[in-house]
């Protein structure tokens, strides 16, 4: 059970989305010209949605005291919510100094009594590994004393960026706790939902329709997550990877352990929403299950449309230009034209070989990929009379300065985009932000500019 | 002065709001103008970091990581991961200074910044912060140490007029601004280190956040030790005055450990008065102690029956503990991020180096908690009101415009606590 | 600009927001210094004015009432109780400024101020004020107009650098104060009249409430007619500027509708500047400037989903939708206490004069409510947030420190309206 | 039924608790030198307390504009609370010029569709008296239509003060309602409370005392009223006159006319609540109850002793200088003894010989009446060590310059004070003021002041 993860391996998933071109950028960031979070961020996004689970982070304060109560994953667990809670060791230097592995156990100690978790994931960061702290050995004994999961996960700082740290987090759930319980009962359509972290409730958005189907959601990983049900995912009949490459090693592996199969989707937008759950229907391949989801489908759509219909007013005529980054180069312009908005062109800059295709095949031939967009986004806005940017906050200016409507996509979302009821919300933001003066009135010229 | 319990016993923490010395240390850097803080670390810590801040200020953070990987992490004592770091910003942007601070990783390692410093050829200021030390408050002072040490021309040339302000970490952009007012209105000509007062004040600017915008000059750093006078507040700040008047024997120094309060403002201003050699402060002055004395008339009911949870870094704990203290309040619990002898100093029944799981287990002695956004779960929890303050603030916009300090600031944040206090007594 | 109904016809006010006309000219005469308001009616009519007005700003008031009474009601036409109440204030105090006016029974019996006024030996200014006419903004107006008329001498002399401010019911003592020092900055000499800036602006003073303490001196109105310039600030004072252009024929008026938000503000400066012959303002008012935008573009996701009622005086209002429509917020309703020109200036879907039943009955329309303490029931049933602005707010203390106009007032309103509809969508 | 009431009569009222050599001082307000509310407040404040019944003020936008929700009068009601909302025709310049009729019967009925009160109140107030609007004949006509009580209230202000204007509210409510209905039941302990407003539930201090000794409150004139109980108070077997002088021409009337004895009494203080239970057991003549209610008393007196204790270690020989005017005089300053609190000096200047007998008694030999309190205090307080000034917000700036507690008694209370509990919130607001350091502070000398 016990032992550290092979990075290099993780790093030569064959599954890996990357491109083989890039495989080294994509390994090695460039100092002083990076941004992006670490290895230990992304075992965090990946696993701290179990809201059942203790979160110990074995570390110095930086890495937990920066980020906890950072992410809005909803649960619907009764009990208390260890997701929008921070445990950390708080590493001193006399912990540097001596080993921090008293205070580690004692720590384990505190949380199982004060708090009673189902589980707890205990993190090495940077220091704690450098220090060589046996996290490893500490946790098999709390296994043992208490009777409960205590799971080391290994995705310190250095090792790498978020997706790495991802993928770190689900070998951890893979060799801990995947297949070390039986459910009650298993069906024929049970799904495990692996890469959904229920973001503003984004899991919510389509999880009653999957019900309503009778499929059942077995278990997840990990968004509004339980430790009693992701034990037993070795069960589910298919593995449904949801936005979220960097843990498509967990599902081959799963394949290749439990001959459970995977599809890979996304419930952004509407079409996206629809060939999502028709792709899950078709794997699960019963065919009268695939025939209620296509009626499924043509209700849901039909009354979206209803719904979206005093939007496509508004928007007609419309023209975006997006500049974010990854898969949501294609995934937002993909919503937005459901919106009725056209996508004039969109930021490719650190996209991969996949992306771009993605995105050209969304967008057509005559919108622009940008590779530039810092340069080439205000150029655009002036040809195509755009009237919507969609940026983070450095472009925010871009946007004032050319008079048009602008929508933050990198801030903190509090609602969700998700599912069919999701593009409802985005269509109320995007409207609220074209109807919005303030991007006019704050342009106004001072009284004494020139 | 209530009992201090300088620790825990815990061998954790849980619910904390402390945060680290490098944190500290990139916004010291970003009160610089033009500056590029650069975080000598694995990638995650200044990303935490920029978005962290990029939320509290909503406004886009300049910040750049030596990106130390597993490879450098091992092999390398951080010479290739910082000169390549610096060759990368240069290549793009013109920084007027280069502010580089060690994290816990590199100072694991044992990385030799000073070392690396020295040769790179670029305005660089290095400061060794490990974040398994200290934290935001001593990050902060650090840096602004370091800033002095490494930037400032020794002289012994004084000018009586000009005086150096050290404000401590926890004081915001609009009140380092309100505190340069108030000295210049005796006639000062008043240089902050580091000044968010013009930079992290929440203006628009055509700002890519490439580089810090507003904050002082690295010139007028240079420049400092010609000062006649040198002010500190916050006694995280003492340090750094010290090494001021290393540059210049003849610099004479003021100590305040905070600048809260009627009592608080009182004694600046009476040094000011003594200072400047002036019989009577500016109108403006007067008035707003007028005020002050006003608001705490109008609170003290409320706030005489309102039992005060306060939590935030030490030296903004103590002047917001004295400001609520003095206007009547019974401030039961003081929970501070790290140990201080600003802590000593804190007018409440109980005071504790601690975090948010102490807060909650001493839910029942008190009804209005003070402290930061970490708070709001708690305050919902137990059921109080909060006012909002301190690092980090993400349920609010608006954070560097808030005002506590000086006559002006007290009465405004007495006025606050107070109305926050009796809605909630209003409607239970 | 949407749909303004500038009256609902219904026989009655339920839940009225709306004040009486006495009350706004009580309110002036208290922006005077040294002054003595003096109510003409019933005794309940000033005890009414003198109760609310100390629970608002939470101080004592001065004021005193003729007290007529059943006897003096029917047979008098007001001689004896003005004159034996000008009598017995002057055995206690000496007022600079005797303010003498009406209420709705006076006028009724059709008692002649002037008439009384003419007898009597001391500095009195009367003003007919029936409470059954207007309401506050335009009582305030005109008692600031009969101060004119009866104390300002008139003259033919110019003082380039004097300039007369004439500022609306609706705007606090700090508004007022920040007005002044803006207009200040720019290197005129300003007056304002009324000036609640020094009077209640909340300040502790020895005052036993004997009379107004603060505010423009007696001597200072009756030399206003010397100013280059007079500038009047909300629809309600125009008539108070070309009062004062009667009495020198070479004063310069400049209206403003208001000085809220940023074109508002834009508007005042760019006049500012052309007035003073100077190229830049102060950095302090290009720093708000910018300050203001930023707070308009954090506020402004927040903002452009809430739709607004806002309640309050036709002037005040016209500011406060102004601001909040620049920010994208959508001003669903804005009800006023009276009908005024200001009204079909306000950029709201719908604008009415009504009251709170009008308010309630629209509930399905808004989000956030900005209004006056009576607007608390109503939200508190509702369950909607509140920001609380105008007369009369008693659940809060600091009222006359609240500053929504300007670059700098606009920016703290848009961050305090933003996070109370944040707060409520968190926590629902 | 209808007809307005002879003021000069209720002037003269026999049973009016001013001693006769003030009466002139007290029928005519010295202009220029006057505090204190008019009649129509003093009609508000005892009749508003009806929560179930609308008041329409029938005036201009003054009478109800500045004194709507300015009285924390709190009520059980189950329905909307009519006490906190306001009503009035709002008379403008048209209805002085053509009369306010037609607009007062229009609004009754915009007050009936809209709200369905139990009954309606219609205030006189002084531009419709003198203008000549039939009010009298309005209510009677509505009255009719709707059957319902519409009560025509003649206090317009300058008939007079506050007090007047309370009795003629009592007035009304003996003309139009009290009489007009039979209870379901009667006992032999039926009583009225008369004067009692529940302000910051005062009432529910002791009713519940009354309650556990069998003593029914079948009705109040006026707090947590209710209009059906007040129309059969008639039948009561007693009036208890709470604190409130102006309603004794109610109570003798109704002793007239009912043969419904009445008590008068406080429960303002340990004391006055015992003495007042007693009272009330007393004039109902039942020895078995008398016995009950001495029980009660002891138990009541001795739980509040134990609750009390703490406060006593802190208002151990504390000295109390008392500024305030009428019965407070002394009923604070019982109050304050019942606390343990030594009070030196209280302020009689424009008490009744009655009042300065009562304060006399209450304070001792020792103890100063004072008769210009705002010369006298600050010596008072110089020469006694005085710890604390209980006074109105003007002598506010007295403590400070001496350094003292200060009490403001005019200031809106929030909580009650009432019966045995109040004391302890009594005790608990002067243990505040007494330890709050803000009056030290605050007399801080300004560093620029000599």
């Amino acid at each position: 059970m016990a032992g550290k993860p092979k990075i290099k391996e993780l790093l030569n998933e064959s599954a890996c989305a990357h491109s083989p071109t890039k495989k080294a950028a994509c390994n090695a960031p460039t100092p002083g010209a990076t941004t992006g979070g670490c290895a230990f961020e992304g075992a965090q996004i990946s696993l701290f949605p179990y809201a059942d689970a203790a979160h110990l982070v074995h570390g110095p304060i930086t890495c937990l005291g920066a980020s906890w109560e950072t992410r809005a994953t909803k649960t619907s667990h009764p009990g208390r919510d260890f997701t929008q809670m921070g445990f950390t060791t708080d590493i001193t230097n006399n912990d540097v100094v001596f080993g921090g592995e008293g205070k580690l156990r004692d720590a384990i100690a505190h949380i199982l009594t004060h708090y009673a978790p189902s589980a707890i994931f205990v993190y090495a960061t940077c220091v704690t590994a450098l220090i060589g702290d046996d996290i490893d050995a500490i946790c098999k004994e709390a296994a043992e004393q208490y009777g409960l999961p205590v799971v080391p996960v290994h995705a310190p700082g250095f090792v790498g960026g978020k997706n790495l740290g991802s993928r770190l987090g689900g070998e951890a759930v893979l060799r801990h706790l995947i297949g070390t319980a039986e459910p009650e009962f298993t069906t024929d359509f049970d799904i495990n939902l692996i890469g959904e972290y229920n973001v503003t409730g984004d899991l919510w958005q389509y999880s009653h329709l999957l019900e309503e189907l009778g499929i059942r959601v077995l278990s997840t990983l990990s968004g509004d997550g339980r430790i009693a049900a992701i034990r037993t995912a070795h069960r589910a009949r298919l593995n449904v990877l949801v936005c979220a490459k960097s843990l498509i090693s967990l599902t081959r592996k799963m394949q290749e352990r439990y001959d459970i199969p995977f599809v890979s989707l996304s419930f952004y937008g509407k079409r996206d929403t629809s060939a999502g759950l028709l792709a899950i229907a078709e794997a699960l391949g019963d065919s009268d299950l695939i025939e209620r989801t296509q009626k499924l489908i043509v209700r849901e759509e039909a009354k979206l449309e209803e719904r979206l219909a005093p939007y496509r007013e508004v928007f007609r005529g419309k023209k975006a230009v997006l500049n974010t980054g990854g898969n949501k180069a294609w995934s937002i312009a993909a919503a937005l034209q459901d919106l009725g908005i056209e996508v004039v062109a969109t930021a490719v800059g650190k996209s991969t070989e996949a992306d771009r295709e993605k995105a050209r095949e969304y967008l057509g031939p005559d919108a622009v990929l940008m590779t530039k967009p810092g340069q080439e986004q205000a150029r655009i806005i002036d040809e195509t009379g755009a009237q919507l940017l969609l940026a983070g906050g450095r472009s925010l200016y871009t946007a004032i300065k050319k008079g048009i409507a602008f929508a933050d996509v990198n801030q903190e979302k509090k609602k969700s985009y998700g599912g069919y009821a999701g593009l409802l919300n985005l269509a109320e933001d995007l409207r609220n932000a074209l109807e919005n003066p303030v991007f006019r009135n704050v342009a106004r010229r001072a009284p004494w500019e020139k | 002065m209530g009992e201090v319990m300088m620790k825990t016993r815990k061998p954790l923490q849980v619910n904390p709001f402390k945060l680290s010395q490098p944190m500290g240390a990139t916004l010291a850097f970003l009160g610089v103008d033009r500056c590029m803080p650069l975080m000598h670390g694995a990638m995650g810590c200044t990303s935490f970091a920029k978005v962290y801040y990029t939320r509290h200020f909503c406004e886009p953070i300049a910040i750049q990581t030596t990106a130390v990987t597993d490879v450098t992490a091992i092999l390398d004592g951080g010479d290739t991961s910082i000169v390549e770091a610096v060759k990368n910003i240069t290549a793009k942007v013109s920084p007027g200074l280069i502010g580089l601070h060690s994290t816990g990783l590199t100072e694991t390692k044992g990385d030799d910044l000073r070392g690396v410093a020295s040769k790179i050829d670029f305005p660089l200021v290095y400061v060794n912060t490990p974040d398994y030390e200290g934290g935001l408050e001593s990050g902060w002072a650090l840096a602004t140490q370091a800033m002095i040490e490494q930037l400032v021309a020794p002289t012994e040339e004084i000018n009586d007029d000009k005086l150096v302000l050290l404000p401590h970490v926890g004081l915001t952009s609009i009140e380092v601004e309100k505190l340069k007012e108030f000295i210049a209105a005796f006639g000062f000509d008043v240089l902050a280190l580091p000044d968010l007062s013009t930079a992290l004040d929440g203006h628009l600017g055509e700002k890519q956040a490439a580089l810090s915008s507003g904050g002082i000059a690295v010139g007028e750093i240079r420049r400092l030790a010609d000062a006649g006078l040198v002010v500190s507040v916050g006694d995280s700040m003492r340090g750094c005055a010290e090494a001021l008047q290393k540059k210049n024997p003849f610099i004479r120094h003021r100590h305040f450990a905070q600048v809260s309060g009627l009592s608080g403002t009182d004694a600046l201003a009476s040094w000011l008065l003594a200072e400047s050699g002036r019989e009577l402060p500016p109108p403006a002055v007067v008035r707003w102690r007028k005020r002050l004395q006003d608001a705490m008339l109008d609170s003290h009911f409320s706030l005489g029956q309102t039992r005060v949870l306060a939590v935030g870094e030490p030296d903004q704990l103590a002047g917001l503990c004295l400001t609520l203290h003095e206007a009547g309040a019974r401030v039961s619990v003081a929970i501070s991020t790290v140990a201080s002898s600003s802590l000593e100093k804190i007018p409440a029944e109980r005071v504790l180096v601690g975090d948010l799981e102490d807060a909650e287990n001493l839910g029942g002695d008190y009804d209005l908690v003070v402290g930061n956004g970490h708070c709001e779960a708690l305050a919902h929890r137990l059921h109080k009101p909060l006012v909002l303050r301190g690092f980090p603030n993400w349920e609010e916009v608006g954070n560097p415009l808030k005002h506590d300090v000086l006559y002006e600031g007290g009465a405004y944040f007495l006025c606050e606590c107070a109305n926050a206090a009796e809605k909630f007594r209003g409607h239970g």
